[in-house]
């Protein structure tokens, strides 16, 4: 029976059901509780487990980042939402020195077994400190694994293989999608990281993405597939860790590659993957591996400004066409 | 130097002023307010992004502070900051303007909302991180400091003016601004918009010692005071010693500022957190009605004046929206310029916003207050 | 809830323990002195490696709070950490091997000196970014009450130690961590050890109130108490009764914990700061000379015992030394596991350090002390 | 007159005469002024320019890393030195949503002529809260510009420039070069941004770095030159703005390509360096783009782990032998 939610509603039911199951899983973080979540992704959650489970903090995210994280070190399995990843470079020593080291600091003794999730990504005209995209950033360190859904099914079999992992996960949702529509299933099942998901084959160029820019490839390869472009669009999931196999696999077969990350362009996910495709496909590319990214600027708060500034359809075309040499 | 002076009956300053300063503290609240109910018209109509966080029922508190200090002196906040623009002497077009992401805008569109920028009025912003602007606060009056007792080997001229929320209380940033403020003599004061909520957590929820936050002040050894913010006689007389002492001596002061939001915290806020009762008894005791009611009694004011002015004002912002609806979005080249001052690539130099080339060429004035009639429908 | 207690005459619970634990905490104190001792010669030997610094001076804190809590307590630290590690039971054998950076080390050599962990007895680290472990300590405070009384339906029967240094009074993530432990009544004591300086700065030139750290807990609306460190009776006398406390009501205390360095920051530090004069006054009046006389006096020690006492230390830690020196270097296969719990990519798993199997494998002790004789030459 | 002296002489110098000739310019940080430095770069300055200039601070790296924004708004000209670029983290909202932002969000009204410096990388068994590299990790923001300077000539006319620059500056020092001896003029000069230096002049493979280990490349190349294989060795100096003309026009000559980088792999300064010469480059290589990298782990304690952990000559020469099909 296929049943519609909304996004918000399938990760609230990915930690639902995990709190259902595990009484180690509580949720922790602005406005979570009594006010039902600022983007009403928590909605009910206090009722349901009661304010011992579901806690309202102070706006204090370096602290109630490093309090989820000595939490997790006792083996509690916290969630700890960021109202949005831009309030996270406050707490950006607890969770890049603390979360994803701790293991190896300790050798082996004391896990980090952490989801810290909340909304990444221009949420429509914040401006420039309230648009990050925390991903290239983030990718850097290593210890961590970092997801992004990109639809409802997706993003609650995500979240649940999330709060499971032993690892700390940085779990980057988009404001944007909440309202998105789409079936799942009401049983609890895991997405699994690092296995890229095949959204659309295709053999004339590959274009890989992450989180909600995949709507946006997939708008483009519609409009490509007018031209005679067929497109093979990779949902890649997981940035950390990252399916290289299959985008490998995918531009052996269409020898064209563009990769769409919504961060800024130097030093990222783009760079990365562009750098590790040209490497293990040198002689299978008939062109360099495009890339689409947000320009390489603060976001700004114009409309038409941060419309230009960010990845979209019309861009994804365009650097299909020039990979394929169809420009 | 640890102790918070309470509420008490001080000498009312306020009342001595001249009559026309405090005829012009009403224009400035009641041009808030009216600029702020337009705002959230113009956010309903899709004219305004983002987020919006408005100022309606805090408008003592940026006009009585800002009274209290001089043009001169710095004045920084958060995103929470139309209020303050506006009385620091933002003209409402730039301020509208930059809401509607034009090129008008204080900051040519680039900004937004939580983020107004005005340099001739010594405005340094409206910042969107909760705390953020207190270490940048600190940053001014040191400089301002430094300025006047390194470079120049006089004594301190300048206070600066520290806006934050009650909110901003919990996070790191305020913490070490404070020790630091105090470490190094710095000529801040720390302005804490206590309006009893950050989002939907009431103080007592978020905030030990919330029924007291001057406490914390206490350790770091700061002079601090605790100042009804719902009246701006309290406001200007509770703030005006501070500020000369400040001043004077070159030591920073917290203020624990009692003030309300009648509205949500941004547009999209059931305020379920707390009750009708509540917010009825502040609006029923609302801060503007008391000035414009001890101006009348004084006899400062008609009811016909009163009446000319707020429509008066209505104009006023009314002329600011058309003006912001008119105003171009920015070029798209826009987006590449200020990133840095001298461009790396393709894109050279930076253009002025208007506010900044008003501010230079002076004569302008006129002009703009023609077109201002003009606009007028 | 806001009240400082002062060092005073408290009752001597210390005293009335029986002689055996005193014994072991001369015993604990000595090792910690013999340790560092022999740290800082292998520091200069370069057998140890990047940033080291000793503990030499407040071995009476470490010691004597942890005597105050249960071994299921968890406690937690900075970088200042081999004295906590050896007082909760670390065997010297493994701090020692992790400062070498060899397998044997209680972290395989992968943390080093400033990053010491112990979970078989629940010390937490070891944390080299001043402030940093203190929202840690909120969350083993939080997650032992959780357990207790969400997991397990009961009431919370565990009191987290949080130390600090007095540094660490001016890194955000204290006062948010502070608020935090108040806010949600967490089961935690944060003891900052206040030995008067961060590296070269004495506590008054960096820290508004350094002359009353326990001001900055009344902000948050926290109980505190100012103890004297440089004896282990008051240590322990002062500790109990809060440790206590803060087991029944599971309420957050802070403890201004006077104490002093005897050595440098770290091993390249001249001390020019202070003054030789200072250092010897509180040298002369050693915190473990103080608790050998006094058994000596009550008759709980010859001068006999000590010194063979003594020696026997000297022993266990030359041994330890030993033991590290003849430990392997960790296999380079080392540098990828302990990234993630299940790896991914080319390594597989991770193995459990020493420290881990040891207490897994409770019967090894005896075969340990053998190889301690064994070693001895 | 050549005159030998210390890197950390240089910087000094480099401060003290800014200084000297500019009263906006004031330094700030940890132990600065009465301990002189904890790695006694600014030993004396005290004496000179008084504590009112060379301030100490307490340990609140977010605190006076905002008051030194605040003040560059104001228009004075702060140097704020971390002890270590691993405390920046606690900073990390400060120097990077505001200081890079600053004139964007205000619409050019309020630049930000900031530099702030110290300690990166690798100082010697730090272990892993110690040891961070983070060019990768800030490059990703745009609004700063990242710098790396590799000998005492280099350090002093770099920070001047960085001093003068009117724009957000991140100078990377590295602990384990501050005693290292070079020829250094007593007068002030600059060294441009933006600007990659040849090191040394080769034909069979461009090797690419940026700070230390650009000293490590200079060792392979020696190695190398006995195989015949002739290395031309760029050091890029600045990661942002990046010289990529004179990689680019180096490897067009060469067709080979290595790039060292001491931090972190993913999504890093390499591989952003690799996609671009991918990009530019496509016709002109012979094999892809190779990276030497720190490995993708925290930075472990113990020597030989980090000694394996880090870039060295050894995998610089195999890295070049690689790529020229000379392994
Ligand atoms: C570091 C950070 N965390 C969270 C937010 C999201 N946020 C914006 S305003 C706000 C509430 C602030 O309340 P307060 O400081 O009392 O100011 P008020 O809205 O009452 O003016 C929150 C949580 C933010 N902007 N920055
Ligand atoms: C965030 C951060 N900034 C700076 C340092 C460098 N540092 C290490 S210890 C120290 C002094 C700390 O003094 P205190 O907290 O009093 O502890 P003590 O050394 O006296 O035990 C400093 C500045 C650091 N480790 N972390
Ligand atoms: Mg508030
Ligand atoms: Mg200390």
């Amino acid at each position: 029976m296929p049943r519609e939610i909304e996004f918000r509603e399938a990760l609230r039911e990915a930690m639902s059901q995990c709190m259902r199951d595990d009484p180690r899983v509580f949720l922790m973080g602005e406005e979570v509780a009594e006010y039902n979540g600022a983007y009403k992704v928590s909605k009910g959650m206090l009722d349901e487990f009661g304010p011992r489970r579901v806690i309202d903090t102070p706006i204090s995210e370096n602290g109630f980042a490093g309090l989820g994280i000595g939490a997790a070190m006792m083996g509690l399995r916290p969630i700890i939402e960021f109202m949005s990843w831009s309030f996270s470079l406050v707490a950006a020593d607890q969770i890049l020195n603390n979360a994803p080291k701790m293991l190896y600091m300790s050798g082996g003794q004391f896990g980090c077994p952490i989801v810290f999730r909340g909304n990444n990504g221009a949420g429509g005209q914040l401006g420039s400190t309230h648009s990050w995209c925390v991903e290239s950033l983030y990718a850097n360190v290593p210890g961590v694994k970092i997801v992004l859904p990109t639809t409802p099914y997706e993003a609650k079999g995500l979240l649940r293989t999330a709060i499971l992992d032993p690892d700390p996960v940085f779990f980057l949702e988009s404001e944007r999608m909440l309202g998105m529509k789409g079936d799942v299933p009401e049983e609890p099942y895991e997405v699994p990281f690092g296995k890229a998901r095949i959204v659309r084959e295709g053999t004339d160029c590959t274009i890989v993405s992450f989180g909600r820019p995949v709507h946006f490839c997939i708008e483009a390869a519609e409009t490509l597939e007018k031209d005679g472009i067929d497109c093979e669009v990779l949902d890649g999931r997981s940035v950390r860790p990252l399916d290289i196999d299959a985008i490998v696999k995918s531009v052996r077969k269409t020898n064209y590659c563009v990769v769409v990350d919504q961060a800024w362009p130097f030093a990222s996910i783009s760079s990365e993957i562009a750098s590790q495709v040209h490497k293990r496909c040198f002689d299978d590319l008939d062109n360099h591996v495009h890339r689409v990214n947000a320009d390489d600027v603060p976001a700004p708060y114009a409309y038409n400004l941060e419309q230009e500034m960010l990845p979209n359809a019309r861009k994804i075309v365009e650097a299909v066409r020039s990979a394929t040499y169809q420009a | 130097m640890t102790t918070a002076t309470q509420p008490q009956a001080e000498e009312n300053l306020a009342a001595k002023l001249p009559p026309d300063t405090l005829q012009q503290w009403l224009r400035d609240m009641l041009l808030i307010r009216e600029f702020e109910v337009r705002t959230m018209q113009a956010y309903q109509d899709r004219k305004i992004g983002g987020f919006c966080h408005v100022y309606i029922g805090q408008e003592a508190v940026a006009v009585g502070c800002t009274a209290a200090v001089e043009h001169k002196d710095p004045i920084i906040t958060a995103y929470r900051d139309h209020g303050h623009a506006l009385a620091r002497g933002m003209d409402p077009r730039y301020a509208m303007a930059e809401m509607y992401g034009k090129i008008g805008g204080c900051a040519k569109g680039k900004g937004g909302s939580m983020h107004l920028f005005d340099k001739p009025n010594n405005m340094f912003g409206g910042h969107g991180i909760v705390g953020a602007q207190c270490p940048l606060g600190t940053g001014l009056a040191f400089a301002t400091k430094y300025e006047d007792e390194v470079m120049k080997g006089g004594t301190n001229t300048r206070v600066t003016l520290c806006f934050l929320g009650d909110g901003a209380l919990n996070q790191g940033a305020f913490h070490e601004a404070m020790n630091l403020a105090g470490i190094l003599d710095l000529p801040i004061i720390f302005i804490c918009e206590n309006n009893g909520y950050s989002m939907g957590t009431a103080i007592s929820r978020g905030t030990t010692m919330g029924h007291n936050i001057t406490s914390k002040a206490a350790g770091y050894g700061m002079e601090s005071a605790i100042i009804d913010g719902m009246d701006i006689f309290t406001v200007y007389n509770g703030m005006k010693p501070l500020v000369d002492r400040c001043r004077d001596t070159s030591r920073p002061i917290f203020v624990d500022m009692r003030t309300y939001r009648y509205k949500g915290h941004s547009m999209s806020d059931p305020r379920k957190y707390r009750t009708k009762e509540e917010e009825q008894q502040y609006e029923s005791n609302d801060v503007i009605d008391k000035l414009a009611n001890w101006l009348m009694q004084e006899g400062h004011l008609t009811e016909d004046a009163y009446d000319k002015l707020v429509k008066e004002i209505r104009k006023e912002v009314r002329a600011s929206m058309k003006w912001a609806d008119n105003s171009p979005e920015p070029d798209i080249k826009e987006l590449y310029t200020d990133v840095f001052v001298e461009e790396w690539g393709p894109f050279l130099g930076t253009s002025p916003p208007q506010i900044v080339k008003d501010a230079e060429g002076a004569g302008n004035d006129e002009d703009d207050d023609e077109t201002r009639e003009d606009d007028d429908d």
